[in-house]
């Protein structure tokens, strides 16, 4: 059992680390690039967790995940970028010192309050679920931090990996209709919001969330 | 039959008489005749099931209790209906049955111009709120009551909205009905945070366990909350404005017994629920008193605005009920049981008495306004001669509510006086003061309403029409003229029979858990009322029995002294000069001089307007228009003051709406934080 | 057999007795004019003459009008015969002081609506100062009679004037300050000098005159008749809640006789006094008589809080 | 206010001794008979009211002369009212201008019967120096029946109270003819 644990750690450092480079990377590429990293690790996550009970349909769903997340996903960002070449958009609120300060204080954060919390889940052992937890509070701060709409998509995205990282790593079983419930669900969302980004795009001349202060008024 | 009526069916039944009354209403609302029959028969009908069932109550003094649970949590439709509630069940049922006989033949104006269907659905919601309201011992069954019956009554405020006002006034109505059910949900908070139970029974034992502090703060909620419904003076300022707006007969049961709903919860709660109150609380609900009574009488003298007139008057009247009310709570906290007894009497009967002759004073001026269609006094004049009924019962009206004496104005104010002079005889110099300078503002109260309604009745009825409305005025039909005239006579009959009426209410003041101890005195025998051992004693009969022998005796005088000498009907003697009806005293020219008497309490604002022809030289006037206003204070001293504070606080809140998408996810993020951070420890 | 005399003579007393009362006063305000003046029978002879005299009554006026003088006139009878002025064992249960004080609000009443009825100008103002006088005088007059309700320990007054026959010892100072303020009270109810001149030809100053103005003929006599027994009842309330010394405690003719020597000599000891207070002050501005009002109530305030 | 009383009480009513002023018949027995007559044919109560129909002002002061200390018509039964609808008898005065007019009549409406109206002086009689002006009528007789007349430019209040004397002695007479 050693092993797979050490290898769920790897895994689950595989999850956590692209989250905090999206934080730093200047390019979408590289961000988009993170993110298929992050997924492809999540769906092997996904696969090693429901490795006893294995049924065709939990293979069909675990297939249609890997295909969504980590090849339709990232086509459509990249026809994105190429579309509005917006290679650099990687303006942020806070310049990077006082952002890495700020995930440091929401990592010591989640250590000190959530540590006890955890001990009752009794399936894996406790630090895992932390890192993801910590991987959840993260990617929230992308979608504050990040200026460019894209960004902040892959922050919601990438918040759906952790989540689901927890929810396995938490010990909840999967059944397929879940599976293919989240699945769909992000694929609509992931055209949705690139209609969405592109429409924004044309309106407003540039993806900064920040232009679109002139709602308001 | 007597078993079945106060059985727990009946009070079923009452209600779906209502629903069915209000539904059907909505659904004949092509027809009007039809909506109008089946609407107000309902009421009708409602109206007299219920009064039979309380009469049955507070015949037999034993209280029902009936609950029907909801699977809702906490929400228990429980009806608790003892002698105090069976009481304010029979007042409601009573004006609502001589409101709805009125509005058979009241509506008939509104035919065309309104939609007949909805008002009947709107009455019959708003009485079957009222009797809820009265019947419900669950805090939460009574909060959804409280606001059918603010709802629906709200609704028939802004009945008639081509008027812009009356919608204005709606909005008012809306927001201070409200601002008080906030203040009354606090007040059922902060019990049902101590007692543990939504259940009127449940915190009635639980509510010895509240510390005093909170006691205190449970009384300045109810105060303000059922305050504002009562209409007392710093939160009286939506009804000059809304009861007006509503159709006639509506309004008489808004200011005749919506506003009685206050008091009735005044007593629930000071008397049933909250145990052994300190002697503070009713010195100050009688300073509460003595100023709504004198301020409202003032306001009513300044204003010539028929139905915003009697409004004034209801303010005025519930002060008196609240010289009662405090008197007998200030006994209550020293333990005199029998004082307090006096003086919750003097209360419920000035209530029963206001309800009776507000509602005949409304539906009077309802059918005068139906004539003239105008509500400004100085355009009525000379209406006696054209409507002689309506003119008769408006008098006894005026007559009962200045308290003169053979009607049953004059036996509450009596016996509220009673109870005030005791309590100046039995404290110690300061409460002794606030009790005789209450008994000032209740003397003054008196005098000045009857000038009030010599200038109202005066300047409506007497001598010649001021407008060409007023000229063509004709006699209002039959079933306003019933409605009417069933009030007057019972102005007369209660106001004679006040000693058998006292020993009633002595029985329903008795069945309140403060008073319980006490044992039930009846004060009157054979219709003598003897108050605390002898101070005072006064026999109604016997008043009008002197009052009608004297009037006989005066007759047969003049008849022997002057029994030939014959009466010619002459111009009248004006100096010669041709006489027009300008020069008749109008309402303002009446009450002009007691206002200049009181001008820095009511500071009279003055503003005259000159047209000129030549508009350059100012020569020739062409006009010359005088406003005679009166400041009103509380906008400017109370009110505006609050509304800027509230909207300096509300820019301040603006700020965090940055327009930032980043801003809004950091909130949510910080809340997530923050409720870990919670939960987690 | 004979128990219904002292009822009668109460009955009868302030009807018979108030025009003498009038015709005093100004016997004695014209001696201070130095003239002769009219003798004090005069009023009998008014009033005879008005009862025998045809009658005009204006087309504008309604049957409020016309019923009017009767109610007026029969409140003051009413209220005549609960006085405690003879005896203190007549009592009629009408006797309590509230009771007399609303009385005289219902003749007040009833006194404006006549004179706002005719439509003519002198009427209405003359209703409108009549009620704002009376509405003031109200505070004064009710807590001046609550004192001696509070000696007396009840509100009945004939229990009050058998009560002050021998005056508690610490009940003086407020009985004599409730005296003061009981007389405002009562010049200002029988529109006397400070507040309204009765014998005034000027419209404009007139407060009681100006609703009776349209009256002739009998109403008329009985309107002034009222105004009268009104000035009487005040008087002996005044003289036998105060000093109701020879007041009679048994039916006794004797003792009656006592009695209605003493009364009458009281009265027209007070009649002189009202007489004088009218031949050396001027009458006062409308918007000063307020201020004088509340002074009565503020003195009667003081009675009471000084009452143990 | 006590030195007010004391000089009124003082002071004797008579400071001129009425014999001696020439042609002033002693007016106290006009004024018992006017007692007796009113008595007699008034109850003991005569309600004068004195209208002015554009006078010059010279007969109201004799009239208001009657009212004073001195002549005290008061205890004769005589008494000015303010309405005339409180008066038995009407004395008027002035030449009635064009304006009074209306108002005169509407006050002889507005009296009860039975009602007397006195024309008092020259000019209420005739127009007196004021005859045949446009702005005046010439007499109350030509505006309101009137029953009696008193001369004089003003007459003083002595012929006043002899005129009314023999006013009542006709008006006793009339009585008598036609009981």
């Amino acid at each position: 059992m050693g092993s797979t644990s050490q290898f769920l750690f790897i895994l689950e450092a595989l999850v956590f680390l692209p989250i905090v480079l999206i934080h730093l990377t200047k390019k979408n590429t590289n961000a988009v690039w993170l993110y298929l990293i992050q997924s492809a690790a999540v769906s092997s996550l996904l696969l090693i967790s429901s490795f006893d009970k294995i049924s065709f349909l939990l293979l069909v769903s675990l297939g249609s995940t890997i295909l969504v997340k980590i090849f339709v996903a990232p086509w459509f960002f990249f026809r994105l970028i190429k579309r509005h070449h917006l290679k650099f958009s990687a303006s942020t609120q806070l310049n990077t010192p006082i952002t890495l300060f700020v995930i440091a204080a929401i990592l010591y954060l989640n250590q000190t309050v959530l540590s006890g919390a955890f001990a009752t889940f009794s399936s894996s052992d406790p630090n895992l679920l932390l890192i993801s937890s910590a991987g959840i509070f993260i990617s929230l701060f992308i979608l504050i931090n990040r200026r460019g709409v894209l960004s902040q998509m892959l922050g919601i995205l990438s918040l759906e990996n952790c989540i689901v990282t927890f929810a396995i790593f938490a010990g909840l079983e999967q059944n397929p209709g879940l599976q293919f419930g989240i699945i769909f669900d992000i694929l609509i969302w992931i055209i949705i919001a690139n209609v969405f980004a592109s429409m924004i795009y044309n309106h407003f001349g540039s993806l900064d969330v920040t232009e679109m202060k002139k709602l308001t008024e | 039959m007597l078993s079945f009526l106060n059985s727990s069916g009946v009070i079923l039944i009452i209600l779906s008489l209502f629903s069915i009354g209000a539904v059907g209403a909505l659904i004949l609302q092509k027809n009007n005749n039809l909506a109008n029959w089946w609407g107000n028969g309902f009421a009708i009908i409602g109206s007299l099931v219920s009064g039979l069932f309380a009469a049955n109550i507070l015949a037999s003094s034993q209280t029902l209790a009936y609950k029907i649970s909801t699977s809702f949590p906490g929400l228990g439709l429980s009806f608790n209906i003892d002698r105090l509630s069976a009481f304010f069940i029979l007042i409601i049922s009573l004006i609502t049955f001589v409101c709805s006989v009125y509005a058979l033949g009241y509506v008939k104006h509104y035919y065309r111009k309104y939609n007949i269907g909805t008002l009947g659905f709107f009455y019959n919601t708003f009485i079957a709120g009222l009797l809820l309201v009265v019947m419900a011992s669950n805090a939460l069954f009574f909060l959804i009551a409280w606001e059918i019956m603010s709802l629906t009554s709200y609704f028939l405020v802004v009945y008639e909205n081509i008027n812009e006002q009356n919608v204005k006034a709606g909005t008012l109505y809306f927001i201070m009905t409200h601002v008080g059910t906030a203040f009354i949900i606090l007040a059922f908070f902060l019990l049902y945070n101590t007692t543990g139970s939504l259940e009127f029974e449940a915190m009635k034992n639980g509510a010895s366990a509240l510390s005093p502090l909170l006691k205190n703060i449970i009384f300045v909620c109810a105060l303000i909350g059922f305050g504002t419904k009562a209409g007392i003076i710093p939160l009286h300022i939506w009804l000059p404005s809304a009861h007006p707006a509503a159709p006639s007969h509506v309004s008489a049961i808004m200011s005749g017994v919506m506003i009685k709903t206050g008091i009735y919860m005044f007593i629930r709660m000071f008397f049933d629920i909250l145990p052994n109150a300190p002697l503070w609380w009713g010195i100050c609900i009688l300073i509460v008193g003595s100023v709504s009574s004198l301020l409202g009488v003032l306001y009513a003298l300044a204003e010539h605005d028929l139905k915003k007139l009697l409004a004034y008057h209801s303010i005025e009247n519930i002060g008196i009920i609240l010289l009662g009310l405090g008197s007998s709570l200030v006994f209550l906290s020293a333990g005199l049981k029998t004082f307090a007894m006096i003086g919750l009497i003097a209360a419920l009967f000035h209530t029963l008495n206001h309800a009776i002759f507000k509602a005949l004073l409304f539906l009077g001026a309802g059918s005068i306004i139906s004539q003239t269609h105008t509500r400004n006094i100085e355009e009525y004049g000379g209406l006696i001669k054209l409507m002689p009924a309506t003119a008769l019962f408006f008098l006894v009206g005026s007559m009962a509510i200045s308290a003169l004496p053979p009607l049953n104005g004059f036996f509450s104010e009596w016996l509220t006086f009673q109870s005030l002079f005791s309590g100046a005889t039995s404290f110690g110099t300061l409460t002794k003061l606030v009790f005789v300078l209450s008994a000032g503002a209740l003397a003054f109260t008196g005098g000045l309403a009857a000038a009030c309604f010599v200038k109202a009745f005066g300047v409506t009825f007497l001598a010649r029409p001021r407008s060409d409305e007023a000229k063509h005025a004709k006699e209002s039909d039959l079933s306003l003229q019933i409605g009417m005239g069933v009030l007057a006579a019972l102005t007369l009959v209660i106001g004679v029979s006040a000693g058998n009426v006292s020993n009633m209410l002595s029985g329903v003041a008795g069945s309140v858990h403060g008073l319980a101890g006490s044992e039930i005195i009846n004060i009157a025998n054979s219709n003598t009322v003897h108050v605390n051992n002898e101070f005072a004693v006064l026999s109604m009969p016997a008043l009008l029995a002197i009052l009608l022998a004297a009037l006989l005796i005066t007759y047969i005088l003049v008849k022997i002294l002057s029994g030939k000498q014959k009466i010619t009907v002459g111009r009248t003697w004006d100096c010669g000069t041709d006489l027009t009806p300008r020069m008749e005293i109008t309402a303002t020219g009446f009450s002009r001089s007691i206002i200049t008497v009181f001008k820095n309490v009511l500071k009279p604002t003055r503003q005259n307007e000159i047209e000129y022809d030549d508009a350059n030289l100012r020569y020739f006037p062409k006009s010359n228009s005088i406003h005679l206003e009166l400041h009103d204070v509380y906008q400017s001293f109370f009110y505006k003051p609050l509304k800027n504070l509230l909207i300096k606080i509300s820019d301040q809140m603006r700020k965090i709406q940055s327009g930032n998408m980043n801003a809004y996810i950091l909130y949510i993020f910080i809340a997530l934080m923050g409720l870990l951070l919670i939960v987690a420890k | 057999m004979y128990s219904f005399i002292p009822w009668l003579l109460q009955l009868l007393f302030i009807p018979a007795f108030a025009p003498l009362c009038i015709g005093l006063t100004r016997k004695i305000k014209a001696k201070f004019q130095n003239r002769q003046g009219a003798s004090i029978w005069q009023p009998y002879l008014d009033l005879w003459k008005l009862f025998h005299k045809d009658e005009i009554i204006s087309e504008d006026a309604s049957w409020v009008f016309r019923f009017a003088p009767y109610l007026v006139f029969g409140v003051t009878l009413a209220i005549g015969a609960s006085l405690p002025l003879l005896s203190t064992l007549t009592r009629l249960p009408t006797g309590d002081f509230l009771g007399i004080v609303y009385l005289i609000a219902l003749g007040t009443f009833f006194l404006a609506l006549s004179g706002v009825d005719t439509g003519g100008g002198f009427g209405g103002f003359g209703g409108s100062r009549e009620m704002l006088v009376s509405s003031l005088t109200e505070g004064g007059l009710i807590l001046s009679l609550f004192t001696l309700a509070l000696i007396a320990k009840s509100t009945n007054l004939f229990s009050i004037s058998a009560v002050m026959l021998a005056v508690p010892s610490f009940a003086i100072i407020p009985a004599v300050l409730a005296f003061i303020s009981f007389c405002i009270s009562m010049l200002a109810e029988s529109s006397r000098y400070p507040f309204d001149n009765p014998a005034t030809h000027l419209e404009l100053t007139m407060i009681h005159e100006a609703m009776i103005l349209e009256y002739s003929g009998k109403r008329l006599a009985l309107m002034e008749w009222a105004a009268a027994n009104k000035y009487l009842i005040f008087i002996s309330l005044a003289v036998n809640l105060f000093y109701p010394a020879g007041l009679a405690t048994t039916l006794g003719l004797g003792s009656l006789l006592i009695a209605f020597g003493a009364l009458t000599i009281k009265v027209a000891v007070l009649c002189a006094g009202v007489a004088t207070l009218e031949s050396s002050i001027a009458k006062l501005r409308i918007f000063r008589l307020p201020d004088l009002l509340f002074t009565s109530f503020i003195i009667s305030l003081i009675a009471i809080s000084i009452i143990a | 206010m006590s030195n007010l009383f004391s000089k009124i009480f003082s002071v004797p009513k008579v400071l001129v001794d009425v014999e001696s002023s020439a042609g002033q018949g002693n007016f106290n027995e006009v004024g018992e008979k006017i007692t007796s007559q009113v008595k007699k044919l008034f109850n003991g109560s005569l309600a004068i009211r004195s209208v002015t129909a554009g006078s010059t002002n010279a007969c109201e002061q004799e009239l208001v002369a009657l009212g004073n200390a001195y002549y005290d018509v008061e205890r004769f039964g005589v008494h000015f009212v303010a309405s005339p609808r409180h008066a038995d008898m009407h004395i008027v005065s002035g030449p009635v201008s064009r304006n009074m007019r209306e108002a005169l009549v509407r006050t002889y409406e507005a009296t009860p019967t039975p009602k007397i109206i006195v024309a008092l002086g020259d000019d209420a009689i005739d127009g007196g120096i004021f005859k045949g002006s446009y702005a005046t009528l010439d007499g109350v007789d030509k505006v309101i029946p009137v029953n009696y007349q008193i001369p004089g430019d003003p007459p003083s209040p002595q012929k006043i109270l002899e005129a009314l004397l023999a006013i009542l002695n006709d008006l006793q007479l009339k009585n008598k003819t036609s009981k």
